[in-house]
């Protein structure tokens, strides 16, 4: 097995599925020619050719409707969103449309569709370029939502994505994009949508992320380590479908829940899950869930983003807090 | 000075019948196909009547009538070949989407709001009826992209209204529509109207046709009243896209004869002078006045079509109202292709409700 | 004082206001020359003028960012979305534009704007008409999000919304527009955006709604009432700003909680009333706090919209269910 | 068949110089206004070269130059009153905010992450650069139709690029501005590119300009690299705006001499070809050979304005660098005009933690 980066692992898979299917086709903006700007389909217009791989109008809106309209017609779009902060210009077609496309034809029309789209901060982007605006998404019934937090579940979650006959948001860290790196089997696999994994064992704390949170919870887990305290982390990596039964037996496994995310605090998806665990949990919970994140205003200009995402020691510190509530 | 293109002068749509019947120039279609396509204009009104009345008895949901419109919306769809067309409608084409193949029971169905009527039987190449509105102009030209891709020679036709062509949708479609040559035709149905709002708050441009050249597609501008001159124009439309030559936008210009929907009031704003403007251009009349004056239309045969018309209404409003009431489980249907537990859990939890 | 329904409340109020303050103007969709679709705006036009009420293209992303620039040039444009389905159209707008103007320009651009839309089901309107999706932009940081239950608080919380140079979302419950009559003083008055409101006085389980739910959860009180079960019923009115002291007293006086929404679960308000309530009365709490919701699917079409949006038997059955729980 | 409007053959820009600096017609500008938007020209040439080289040696942020289209956006600001006329911005506009007030170190404090960045002058009138393409252009409505509502004779002049004008808002924006006769100015510098995707896959319409007629507003071409066609052009549009006449789409046909910004690498998708066909028609050459042909201008002269601009790049730069780092209390600055209790408590969590 190979060691690559996410960003390598993405498009990597993309290559072969576009090599083992014909009816995949990738577009976007400045997919073809560039690459993307991240260059996550590089290579992929040279082989694959202009018609497969299109670099397209800069209209969010068309690019996933006509998306949709592609999948109508036969064909498994992958579309781009340059940056999830402009997926609010398509969010009429994805949230109405895509999601509800199988229910309003009552199952006539499958969307075999996904939408890749970069979120999260942490490389100095402009504005608008780093929100993390996952929570809206998770909202809207009929649509399906993945964060891979690694090489490895890029793959595997991509291709379960292409798989299935459901629309599926695929979140990929800016942020994980060149720093994550970890082994990838050669071979076709699926990790599958919905299923959270605990990525570390321990015993007193349980931490919930997904996607470039996740190896922030990780190396939190290990300086709480040197501390004393043994926090048990869980990938979440679907948020739609939430993998409830894996979230419960995570957290009644320590009976504390440290919920992490870079959006907003106020209707994060932090809120769904400490909502649901709270449910689930009731009995077992020996402190509040805890939530982590960013602060209710706008992400910054990229000189005080350091400040807003939540950070290592911050998570050290809260965590730590935490294990001190009185049960 | 010369550099700045001033908004252009006044333009006379394209016409072949005139408001009496008579015939202004060829059309293509044969006195078969005329025929066929009133019948298709009678149904849809007979169907429009008996739905209003039963809507005022509370029998039926709200729903937007195609009376005034039935020349536009047939004229448009007789250019089509269900077989390998498809049809991405708004919300006010019902005898188009019927001559592609929809049960009429269906589309009663839907505005009863019955989920029955969601069905669109396969292999009718139809996209859902849109109420978002311009929603589905992006979807359309992918549907046509998509087709062009696959080297089948199908060409999509899509209804947008004058009120929905003002969406952000409208724009990015017909861009696209332009640069990926899609075979596809906006038919953009100018009735006058979006629920109250006049034509003349919609847009400062002199038609909607002139939209064309901003994207490098073809545009026409075509006397919505008129079956035969939209054929016409719809037909050279269609025969262009399926030749691979490209888009086009059809302007349709028309008048919605009654109120926006059977929820409206339209005495708020609707004025005489509107009504007069239009009075003596019912483009079902306009068709019956050249079959009868071409000798293809007497009276039998009108009452023919006539009782036909009733007796199809009937038999799917009927079908309709017989149709069992949904239960609460329809909710849970064709959200997912692979339902999930969370979702499982809460169809179980709605199915127990039910029971109590 | 005067029985109004709630939308005579919203027109009067409109109409005072606009005579009041010339920087007022009313602009949507069908607002002019008909009224708008429910009559909110019937007759202003006709007082004020066809340039102060405004008939707009119909483009809600447009109507949305000229009133944004409307309220820049130092008018308080009153924007009507004419469903809050159609506010997706113009969600970068509202999400991005709106929200963050103020922020974005270090303070330069004050944002005095209202959006007015009617939210929720219960009148059997076409597909995408009855969907409530306000936690949708209870997640803009620099928006606020007010949801009045009556026609007393319509008028006072729309004053209020009109004196502040925040931007709000105004919500008017399809339902209740007609159906909700109550006193409202002929006087100016305000209700402070940001405070809950106890509605009933309970002892045994607290029930936090908003908008059209309050009255149904009202009406489940007094059926619980005749079983012997003590509902403390609290009106949101603000998702945003949270009332979170509010809504931490209403739950901690009776140590239950029930969240009633029209929503869909995952992802809703209630997502996040829940993880702050359990964050906040942790203690108090003698079972989890219950969601009451829709399902996570569409809003369907009119005929099955009663098993769809939560209703006075099941509130009642869950609420009993809910004291049945060992604390 | 006539009906139909034909995509429409190739047009040419208008011109007032040609690539040599020849004068072609009649300029209405004045040399004294010639040399100060000169002076614009190039202290956001040297703007731009200075600050790409900071960028390098990571001592500032990515950012995009506005090299090639200085003629376009000098000359299109060069018609604008800055006591009353107001400016939405792209973000590749440099010259025009600063003639328009803002201070250069702003511009370099945001695309440095400072949110001293955000800061724009009581009484400078522009809004905030945008970021999320195309989304100034119905705010720049809604200004233009509030100065008009309010009596004032501003006019707004918004800038869009030829990627962004693919957007739903850019139809939405000039589709109002239409019918509420708004005096606005949409001013669509086609570069060339957007990111990389070239102009070609951008529209097949022949010019943007020929969007105007869909919207009944007036359309005009102009040669974006030669300074007093663009202000002619702008001062006519301004001008017809004022005066109540209505809105104006003009479409500066420039190029984007460098990359689409600091981090981007154009030699994966720009040609030889393309270089080839835009070598020659550097816009501050051409003015610079006009002023000395006119004898406005020679070498002390331009030393002088040379000097001037790299002082005052310096000094602004200078002023940027040394203002100190943000604090994470910036996050909670003008975010609600009314905070509440808990925007405050977490205010004050991130106050603490800064402590920590
Ligand atoms: C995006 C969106 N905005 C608003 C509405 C509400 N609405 C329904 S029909 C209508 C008018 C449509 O006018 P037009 O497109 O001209 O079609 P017509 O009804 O005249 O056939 C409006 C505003 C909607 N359905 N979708
Ligand atoms: C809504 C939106 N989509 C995508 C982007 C990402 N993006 C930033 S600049 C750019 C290209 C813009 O091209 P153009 O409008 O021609 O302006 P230019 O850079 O050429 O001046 C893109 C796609 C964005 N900022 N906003
Ligand atoms: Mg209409
Ligand atoms: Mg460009």
């Amino acid at each position: 097995m190979a060691v690559k980066t996410m960003v390598e692992s993405i498009r990597e898979t993309l290559a072969d599925e576009m090599a083992r299917d014909g009816r995949v086709m990738v577009i976007g903006e400045d997919v073809g020619q560039l690459g993307g700007v991240f260059r996550a389909t590089e290579g992929l217009q040279a082989r694959f050719g202009a018609d497969r791989v299109v670099d397209m109008p800069l209209a969010e809106g068309v690019i996933v409707g006509a998306g949709l309209g592609l999948a109508m017609s036969g064909m498994r779009p992958v579309v781009e969103i340059q940056f999830l902060g402009f997926g609010h210009q398509a969010f009429h077609q994805i949230g109405q449309q895509v999601a509800r496309l199988r229910y309003r034809s009552a199952g006539r029309h499958s969307v075999p569709m996904v939408i890749r789209a970069p979120f999260g901060g942490g490389v100095r982007t402009p504005e608008l370029h780093s929100d993390a605006f996952e929570a809206f998404y998770a909202h809207c019934p009929g649509l399906k939502v993945v964060a891979p937090s690694t090489a490895h579940d890029a793959k595997g979650l991509l291709n379960a994505a292409l798989d299935t006959d459901d629309p599926v948001l695929y979140l990929e860290p800016l942020k994980g994009y060149r720093l994550q790196r970890d082994e990838v089997p050669e071979d076709r696999f699926t990790v599958p949508i919905g299923k959270a994994q605990v990525v570390r064992e321990g015993t007193d704390v349980t931490i919930v992320a997904w996607s470039a949170a996740v190896q922030l919870a990780l190396k939190a887990a290990d300086e709480l380590a040197a501390d004393g305290i043994s926090a048990h982390v869980l990938d979440l990596r679907s948020l739609v479908p939430l993998d409830v039964t894996g979230v419960a037996d995570a957290v009644s496994a320590t009976g504390r829940a440290v919920i992490l995310h870079e959006a907003p605090l106020t209707g994060g998806f932090g809120a769904e899950l400490a909502a649901t665990i709270q449910q689930e949990c009731f009995y077992d919970l020996l402190a509040p869930v805890h939530r982590i994140t960013a602060p209710d205003t706008p992400y910054p200009l990229a000189g005080i983003e350091e400040a807003y995402v939540p950070d290592q020691a911050r998570v050290v510190r809260e965590v730590t807090a935490l294990m001190e509530v009185a049960p | 000075m010369t550099r700045f293109t001033p908004p252009h002068e006044a333009v006379e749509p394209f016409r072949l019948l005139d408001t009496a019947g008579e015939l202004l120039g060829e059309t293509q279609m044969s006195a078969a196909e005329i025929l066929e396509s009133f019948e298709w204009m009678l149904l849809t009104r007979t169907f429009d009547e008996k739905a209003t009345s039963l809507q005022r008895q509370g029998r039926f949901g709200t729903f937007s009538s195609v009376r005034g419109q039935e020349a536009s919306v047939v004229g448009a769809a007789s250019a089509l070949d269900p077989a390998r067309d498809w049809i991405a409608p708004q919300y006010r084409e019902l005898p188009a989407i019927l001559r592609h193949g929809m049960p009429l029971e269906n589309f009663a169905l839907y505005f009863m709001g019955h989920p029955g009527g969601c069905v669109i039987p396969d292999h009718v190449r139809i996209l859902p009826i849109q109420i978002s509105l311009a929603a589905q102009l992006p979807q359309a030209v992918g549907v046509a992209w998509g087709l062009q891709r696959q080297r089948t020679d199908g060409v999509v036709a899509t209804f947008v209204g004058d009120g929905a062509s003002s969406e952000g949708d409208f724009h990015e479609s017909l861009n696209l529509a332009g640069v990926a040559k899609a075979p596809v035709v906006f038919f953009l149905q100018n009735n006058g109207w979006a629920i109250s709002t006049p034509r003349a708050k919609q847009t400062a441009a002199r038609t909607f046709a002139d939209r064309a050249a901003g994207y490098g597609i073809h545009g026409a501008y075509v006397d919505g009243n008129d079956l035969l001159a939209v054929n016409a124009v719809m037909t050279e439309a269609v025969e262009r896209a399926r030749a691979g030559d490209g888009p086009t936008l059809i302007e349709s210009l028309t008048w919605r004869a009654g109120a926006h929907n059977t929820a409206d009031d339209p005495t708020k704003y609707v004025t005489a002078a509107d009504h007069e403007a239009w009075a003596g251009t019912d483009p079902v009349e306009r068709v019956e006045a050249y079959l009868r004056s071409t000798g293809s239309l007497d009276d039998d045969g009108y009452e023919a079509i006539r009782h036909r018309c009733a007796d199809e209404v009937d038999r799917a409003l009927g079908v309709a109202q017989s149709t069992p009431a949904a239960t609460s489980g329809a909710l849970f249907d064709h959200v997912y292709a692979e339902p999930f537990a969370r979702f499982d859990a809460q169809r179980e939890a709605w199915r127990q409700m039910q029971e109590v």
